[in-house]
């Protein structure tokens, strides 16, 4: 038996071989288009502030709550799944909050407590509905999503603002970049950029996502439902467990992204996050996860999010769009997206193949 | 330069369209510099547009809210970076108004608005003879949750407690679109055998309405009378035509204001944090009919469908 | 008594229209290969998943170690100690072959996976096997057969008492066998229970102790290897008496007749390169080579399912440019797949539409096949194939795996291809329907047709080919005459790695 | 189909379910009010006669979805999904509309129209949701790019291009050809339901006379078997989404005839999920594969027949989204595999029982 020890790769060698890893390259792909689109931004709008400190936190800190509920998709569009009702959940998730302490007088923990209850509950029912009743989650989500929408008009009508000392601060914490100046003094920059709590989760929720997918049993049996769903039960891998868990860390997701929400705009409201779920999946599919499942990781969703903030950051920038041309705008960019990562793709499998 | 920043809620009506056309018009005549931002109905996307009004540095930010809440934190920062603030047509609630510094305010008010439409109902029945009959009212709401919609059902129901002969007998929203109020007011007329009166939070839904009564072989405006609200020039032909009763008005037409306070800003007046309301009146087929509980009296719509701009 | 881990008493259970297991029983010792062994739907397959949880059964007793046990899915099976190897392969090929070998059961490291000794022990498990190969690599790169042989390593390394194995063989060759049976009679010694399906009557006497034979459902008997020979063993999976496979007559060579398909140095880089070969009409071509040498991979490109990338293709005396497989059937070519899940059966699909799917392809969907024509079609193949079928309206899928495989043969054939590619063709099959198969591309090729046949059995090719070519290492290691040739000859070109010379055809 | 029913795989089908389903909901809304199923002839001002009853609205309002949901049954079947219909209803309105107006600033009063030869106001619609249809279908047949982003590009664009093309502006016709086609009856069947029973009848009469049915499902089942036994996959995916397109317009020029306008920001909202839920609930599963078009009309009944249930009981606006989820759920549930098996076995169950005593 040849020696196997000998063939343990040097760290050059290994990040050699992870930036070379075909698996990555949808990853890559984003990265590179993100980091284009970023240029284009700042060829055109640098003199406007488009590539100020500040700019480049609010891409962060204004998609936060898309990002926390990516983490969530991307497991659950990796099992060949979807969800639909995201959105809808943490917009629930806003109203119980809001009228938990506006109306009721609860504390917030209290509200974010039921919230989580119902968030996750309606999580593992959907996951037990697709699981054991076999309806397809698309469907199944976008009852639950009508569902969730439905009980957020039932408990009020009209949006609710929150008041309360608790949120208030941790909406109201941050930390302000600084810089030293001339006379060495600690300065904020200008124009002011901050870090937030919501960045701050985003980003944790993000590692966190990427440890269970890859070094957990759980996530890599995400993978593996994903790659087949009757060879992960056959090789006596616990599909149902799984799946009904990931619609429920889904869930989870979805009530922290409500959160963020809250911290965000401090009210609950109906019409919330209307056809968010939308901006959640595609910013995963554009991350490089596959809607038939089996692919996708963590750090592409993180990117995907990104590439998706910036295309309303140059519509505003522009500052001359109308409705009707910021749609428009929007599906070019995203055509485009689709057809680098096509086209890069495309590329190196010819490459590989010589 | 001066540059403005415009956060608008978005396009979903000829109302908004109209809107934005007057601020944006108005404000090119004046020769100043416009950033303008569509939310495309999305709170968030305002609240990252504000923000990057900041982050661009703008001079003055004009700012109509999709919603009436959650603007504190980002109205906030905009007081920090010192931008002076203009509130347009929708308003933040009171407690906002009251944590925040804004230069000046011009908003409608849905509650007034549905206030009128009730008034304007009790008194053209007690007109037309019909004051001491028992009539069955039907309302075609707004989205449910939108503050057009909540506000406007507020204002109705409260005039028509004081009028118990006209009796609520069935609301459903028609989310403010022709189709759905067309849908919603065929359905009423299958499951209620007598309507008499439809009160719609927007006149597209009333238009859309109007072909169902049609279709189910009765006379809207006669054997129903029809209410709507926001006065496009489209309801004014149906009013003509006979096929609506009266509209409401709820006037789009910003820009001579926008720019009269701006003026007055840049040249170092300060404006009061007053709330003013445009002037907006109702128009029906006659005119003459009382619509508000301050005793304003309708125009008549054949007279000015003329002046209307959208 | 203590010796008898497992033991199946009447076990019966029931699909629409069959009932594929009638009173069947069944014991397995400690310490034995325990071989089962019947024709394609005798209900070998349904056994072992009625074992494992996948099925139900309607009736019957299973005690393992004694104790009664009903698995309710294939997850409490294995918690029992029972791992299985399905007939298909069952795997993940999005994953890397290592972790397929270990997922859901990976070694953790301060509560983390740790992916350093995956690695490692996947890659002493593959060469164990005698599978030299990287095992980070996603388990789609590889060929059914190394997919085969990680989930046999899979099923290997899980501690077990009992062992499933649904043929495990079919699509690997003779080193792979043997290695197999190396790790199988380890196994054996440490007191494992090991059940082997296999259609390969010289395996089954080469490693098995026991044997249980099952016909149409019902259990035939049990024997003791060495107290039965093959003879009697086929007549009674048959049930009458088999003598077809001794006297097959080859086709004459047609050194003269004219050459249908020629190519020339064809390849893609980096997996086959450089690739000469022709074909006469009426002649019948044999591919043979180890697994991974090359073999599918040429079929595929002379058919269009991969892209040629070099090289050219030429039919008669047209050149020819294959975009998609359309292309090659219009010419009058037909490719029977190695990978049957993948890229055979359309599982929902009932056995009529399968059979005529390539047809209609020809012919577009704008002119359908009349239902009458699609029902005699499919039933004159269930019929000269003997699928065992109620009627042609089944599911494709539901069909058993040996029978799975005779409907794509049945769908090729039915196009009245002039050339036919077959890759394993006999991959499952039993003995009987095997012989028919030889039976029938022997005719074919009388016919004036012409078939290149690849197969990993190499008495098989030399029995039918006129001409056979040698793969190995991904090129052409020699083409060889079929007529004089012997298995030694073919043995010793593909184990003489220095020599590199054509021989003489 | 005869002999599924004899053979009992019927009952046991997701299409039994839906029928089921529906009758039930139609059987409670009969309990809670009978005159819920009535139908009357009733005059109109016109002196036209036509049925009037909420079964006939049903029907009627039902046409829209049932339209595009015949051609996302075949875009689900080969596995994938098309979420730009809704906005190719708006565009396809903003079209007829812009042609049927075309000069629109000289409008003042109702009746006062220039109308572009009538059969361009249908025609370049249709032709302009059928070439958008192919740009779906293009990008997913032939580029290989997954349905939902694809079909996310119009979903988002269409809308734009819509309000581009009226210029923002909702237009209001008067003509009464227009108006016909969504309000207009023949017989006393109002149109839309003439039209889509043409429509339906024309699509079954496509996929099941021909192979084309038979390739979608194959394809959707194995999409690398079907490539190697000869199947363009690519051409057949691009059919289907062409297919789709054209009916979305179609449906757009009921939508922009009932209301006589067009409404780029409402026309055909939410018709994308509609559809798809439809076409699930009508038995076709979602990973593609076999399909049921009977079953994707009964699907379509169904939603429409809880939002006519929920319109006519008057159930309160704010809870009208709950109160739909609850009856979907009901029906996806009760029409799910493992339940209709624990019914059908029961059933075979009492019936092999019956039967044993029989023998005995
Ligand atoms: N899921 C199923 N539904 C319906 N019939 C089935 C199903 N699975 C198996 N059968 C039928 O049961 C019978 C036994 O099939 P099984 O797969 O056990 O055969 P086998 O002995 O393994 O054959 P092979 O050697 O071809 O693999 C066949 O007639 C088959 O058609
Ligand atoms: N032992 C191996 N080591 C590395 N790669 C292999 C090995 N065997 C097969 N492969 C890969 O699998 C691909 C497929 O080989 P192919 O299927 O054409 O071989 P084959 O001769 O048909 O063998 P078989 O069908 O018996 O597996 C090859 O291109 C090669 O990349
Ligand atoms: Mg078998
Ligand atoms: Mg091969």
């Amino acid at each position: 038996m040849p020696d196997i020890h000998s063939r343990t790769l040097g760290h050059r060698e290994r990040l050699r071989a992870l930036l070379t890893n075909p698996r990555y390259l949808m990853v890559y792909a984003t990265i590179g288009i993100f980091l284009l689109i970023y240029l284009f931004g700042a060829l055109l709008y640098g003199s406007k502030g488009f590539t100020s400190v500040r700019t480049f936190m609010l891409f962060f800190s204004d998609n936060a709550y898309i990002g926390i509920s990516a983490v969530g998709m991307t497991l659950v569009l990796i099992t060949g799944g979807i969800d639909l009702s995201v959105a809808a959940v943490a917009s629930l998730t806003g109203m119980i909050i809001a009228y938990g302490t506006t109306v009721l007088g609860l504390h917030p923990l209290v509200c974010i407590l039921i919230a989580l209850l119902a968030g996750v509950g309606l999580g593992a029912l959907m996951g037990a509905c697709i699981q054991y009743l076999n309806v397809p989650p698309f469907i199944t989500t976008l009852t639950g999503m009508f569902f969730a929408r439905g009980v957020t008009s039932l408990i009020s009508r009209e949006s609710i603002s929150i008041k309360h000392s608790m949120i208030d601060a941790l909406a109201g914490f941050k930390i302000y970049l600084t810089w030293p100046n001339a006379q060495g003094e600690w300065v904020k920059i200008k124009p002011v950029a901050s870090i937030d709590l919501n960045t701050i989760a985003f980003l944790v929720v993000i590692v966190i996502g990427a440890i269970i997918l890859q070094r957990t049993r759980f996530g890599r049996n995400v993978y593996a439902i994903g790659g087949n769903e009757q060879s992960a039960s056959l090789m006596g891998l616990p599909v149902a467990r799984t799946k009904v868990l990931v619609y429920s860390f889904n869930g989870l997701c979805s009530v922290l992204a409500g959160i963020a929400y809250v911290l965000y705009v401090k009210s609950g409201w109906n019409l919330s996050l209307q056809g968010a779920e939308l901006d959640v999946i595609s910013a995963c599919v554009i991350g490089g996860v596959m809607l038939s499942g089996g692919v996708g990781y963590m750090f592409g969703t993180l990117f995907g999010v990104l590439l998706k903030a910036t295309i309303p950051a140059i519509i505003t920038f522009n500052g001359a769009m109308n409705s009707w041309w910021a749609k428009i705008f929007t599906s070019v960019l995203l055509l485009l997206f689709i057809m680098i990562q096509r086209a890069v793709i495309a590329s190196s499998q010819r490459t590989r193949r010589k | 330069a001066i540059t403005i920043g415009f956060s608008q809620i978005g396009q979903e009506s000829d109302w908004r369209t109209a809107n934005t056309d007057s601020v944006l018009a108005a404000v090119e005549a004046a020769g100043w510099e416009m950033v303008y931002s569509d939310a495309q109905q999305k709170q968030e996307n305002q609240v990252q547009a504000l923000r990057n009004f900041i982050s661009q540095g703008v001079d003055y930010i004009l700012f109509t809210g999709v919603v009436s809440t959650g603007w504190d934190e980002v109205l906030k920062e905009v007081n920090e970076a010192e931008i002076p603030l203009i509130l347009l047509d929708r308003m933040p609630e009171q407690s906002t108004l009251d944590a925040i510094d804004y230069a000046a305010a011009f908003g409608g008010d849905f509650v007034e608005e549905g206030r009128r439409m009730a008034y304007w109902t009790a008194n053209y029945v007690e007109k037309i003879g019909k004051a001491d009959e028992e009539l069955n009212v039907v309302i075609l709401e707004g989205t449910t949750g939108a503050d057009a919609a909540t506000g406007r059902q507020e204002g109705i129901m409260e005039v028509l407690a004081n009028y118990p002969n006209l009796k609520v007998i069935a609301s459903q929203t028609g989310n403010f679109t022709r189709a759905e109020g067309q849908a919603v007011m065929e359905s009423f007329l299958k499951a209620h055998d007598k309507i008499d009166i439809l009160l719609a939070h927007n006149d597209d839904m009333a238009l859309g309405a109007i072909e169902s009564i049609k279709a189910a072989g009765k006379d809207p405006g006669e054997d129903i009378i029809i209410v709507g609200c926001d006065a496009p020039k489209t309801a004014f032909d149906a009013i003509i035509a006979g096929d609506m009763n009266a509209t409401i008005e709820c006037t789009p037409l910003y820009g001579p204001f926008v720019v009269a306070a701006l003026e007055k800003l840049i040249a170092g007046e300060a404006m009061d944090k007053t709330l003013i309301h445009p002037e907006e009146g109702a128009f029906d087929a006659e005119g003459g009919i009382v619509y508000s509980a301050d005793g304003r009296v309708t125009e008549k719509a054949a007279d000015k469908i003329g002046e209307r701009l959208y | 008594m203590s010796d008898i881990i497992l033991e199946m008493r009447g076990m019966e259970i029931s699909f629409p229209g069959v009932k594929a297991l009638d009173q069947v029983d069944f014991t397995l010792r400690r310490g034995e290969v325990h071989a089962l062994l019947g024709e394609n739907g005798a209900g070998k397959s349904t056994l072992i998943k009625v074992l494992t949880g996948v099925h139900r059964p309607d009736a019957g007793t299973m005690l393992l170690s004694g104790q009664p046990i009903r698995p309710g899915s294939t997850q409490e099976a294995q918690k029992m100690g029972i791992s299985t190897v399905y007939q298909e392969v069952n795997l993940c090929h999005n994953l890397t072959v290592a972790e397929n070998i270990f997922i859901g059961r990976q070694p953790m490291k301060r509560g983390r996976i740790d992916w350093k000794t995956i690695n490692r022990r996947a890659r002493e498990l593959m060469l164990r096997m005698g599978m030299d190969i990287d095992v980070t690599q996603p388990l789609s790169a590889y060929s059914i057969a190394i997919q085969q042989m990680a989930s046999i390593a899979r099923a290997v390394d899980i501690n077990a008492q009992v062992l499933i194995l649904d043929e495990p063989t079919s699509s690997l060759d003779d080193n792979e066998v043997v290695n197999l049976f190396a790790v199988m009679r380890e196994l054996k010694a440490q007191g494992l229970g090991i059940i082997f399906i296999t259609h390969f009557l010289d395996q089954v006497f080469a490693v098995s102790d026991r044997l249980t034979v099952l016909r149409n459902g019902r259990l035939v008997g049990e024997y003791e290897a060495g107290a039965i020979s093959k003879l009697e063993l086929v007549t009674n999976m048959v049930g009458k008496d088999m003598n077809v496979i001794y006297n097959l007559q080859k086709a004459p060579r047609p050194d003269e007749a004219p050459v249908v398909l020629e190519a020339s140095g064809i390849g893609i880089p980096g997996k086959v390169e450089d690739i000469s070969l022709n074909i006469r009409k009426g002649e019948l071509l044999g591919f043979a080579g180890l697994l991974g040498s090359g073999r599918t991979e040429t079929a595929e490109m002379l058919f269009g399912v991969v892209p040629v990338h070099q090289g050219s293709i030429s039919i008669g005396e047209e050149p020819l440019s294959l975009r998609a497989p359309l292309d090659a059937i219009r010419r009058g070519m037909a490719f029977c797949p190695e990978d049957r899940k993948r890229d055979g059966i359309i599982g929902d699909l009932s056995i009529r539409e399968n059979i005529a799917l390539a047809v209609q392809a020809t012919r577009g969907f704008m002119h359908p096949l009349p239902q009458k024509e699609q029902q005699e079609l499919a039933q004159r193949f269930i019929k000269l194939l003997s699928i065992a079928t109620p009627d042609a309206d089944k599911k494709v899928g539901e069909l058993s795996g040996g029978n799975q495989q005779k409907v794509i043969l049945a769908r090729w054939m039915a196009t009245n291809p002039d050339l036919l590619i077959l890759d394993e063709p006999t991959r499952g099959i039993d003995i009987g329907a095997k012989a028919e198969i030889q039976r029938l591309m022997l005719e074919m090729c009388k016919e004036g047709r012409s078939v290149i046949f690849i197969s990993s059995e190499l008495d098989e090719i030399i029995r039918c080919a006129n001409r056979i070519i040698v793969m190995r290492d991904l090129a052409k290691a020699a083409e060889v005459d079929g007529d004089t040739c012997t298995q030694a000859d073919i043995l010793a070109i593909i184990a003489n790695e220095g020599e590199g010379e054509e021989a003489a055809v | 189909m005869k002999k599924a029913i004899a053979s009992g795989n019927f009952l046991r089908s997701k299409l039994f379910w839906a029928i089921v389903a529906e009758l039930l909901i139609l059987l409670v809304g009969f309990i809670l009010r009978p005159d819920f199923l009535s139908i009357q002839l009733r005059t109109l001002s016109d002196g036209t006669t036509v049925l009037f009853g909420t079964p006939v609205d049903i029907l009627n309002r039902a046409s829209e979805i049932t339209i595009i949901a015949m051609g996302m049954t075949l875009v689900i079947a080969l596995g994938g999904t098309d979420i730009s219909v809704g906005a190719l209803v708006a565009v396809s309105g903003a079209i007829a509309l812009k042609f049927l107006r075309w000069d629109v600033l000289v409008y003042n009063t109702p009746g006062d129209y220039t109308v572009q030869p009538f059969y361009l106001v249908i025609l370049l619609p249709l032709l302009a949701c059928t070439l958008m249809g192919l740009f779906n279908g293009a990008l997913i047949g032939k580029l290989k790019i997954q349905p939902i982003i694809a079909t996310l590009i119009l979903m988002v664009g269409g809308r734009g291009i819509a309000q581009i093309v009226t210029d923002g502006k909702q237009f209001t016709t008067q003509y009464t050809p227009f108006k016909f086609i969504g309000n207009g009856s023949i017989l006393g069947l109002p149109l839309p339901i003439i039209i889509t029973l043409v429509v339906v009848l024309g699509v079954m009469l496509f996929v099941r006379r021909t192979s084309f049915g038979m390739f979608v499902e194959s394809v959707g089942i194995n999409p690398n078997a079907s490539r190697v036994s000869g199947l363009k996959s690519g051409t057949i995916i691009l059919i289907a989404y062409v297919l789709t397109g054209f009916l979305s317009g179609i449906s757009g020029l009921i939508y922009a005839s009932r209301i006589s306008s067009n409404d780029s920001n409402n026309a055909g909202l939410g018709y994308e999920m509609d559809a798809i839920l439809a076409v699930v609930i009508g038995g076709t599963s979602m990973t593609g594969g076999k399909f049921s078009l009977t079953g994707t009309v009964v699907g379509s009944l169904i939603i429409r027949t809880i939002t006519t249930l929920v319109l006519y009981f008057g159930v309160v606006s704010e809870a009208i989204m709950a109160f739909k989820a609850l009856i979907i759920a009901v029906v996806i549930v009760l029409q799910s595999e493992p339940v209709r098996n624990a019914i059908s076995r029961r059933r075979d169950r009492i019936r092999t029982q019956m039967g044993g005593e029989a023998r005995a």
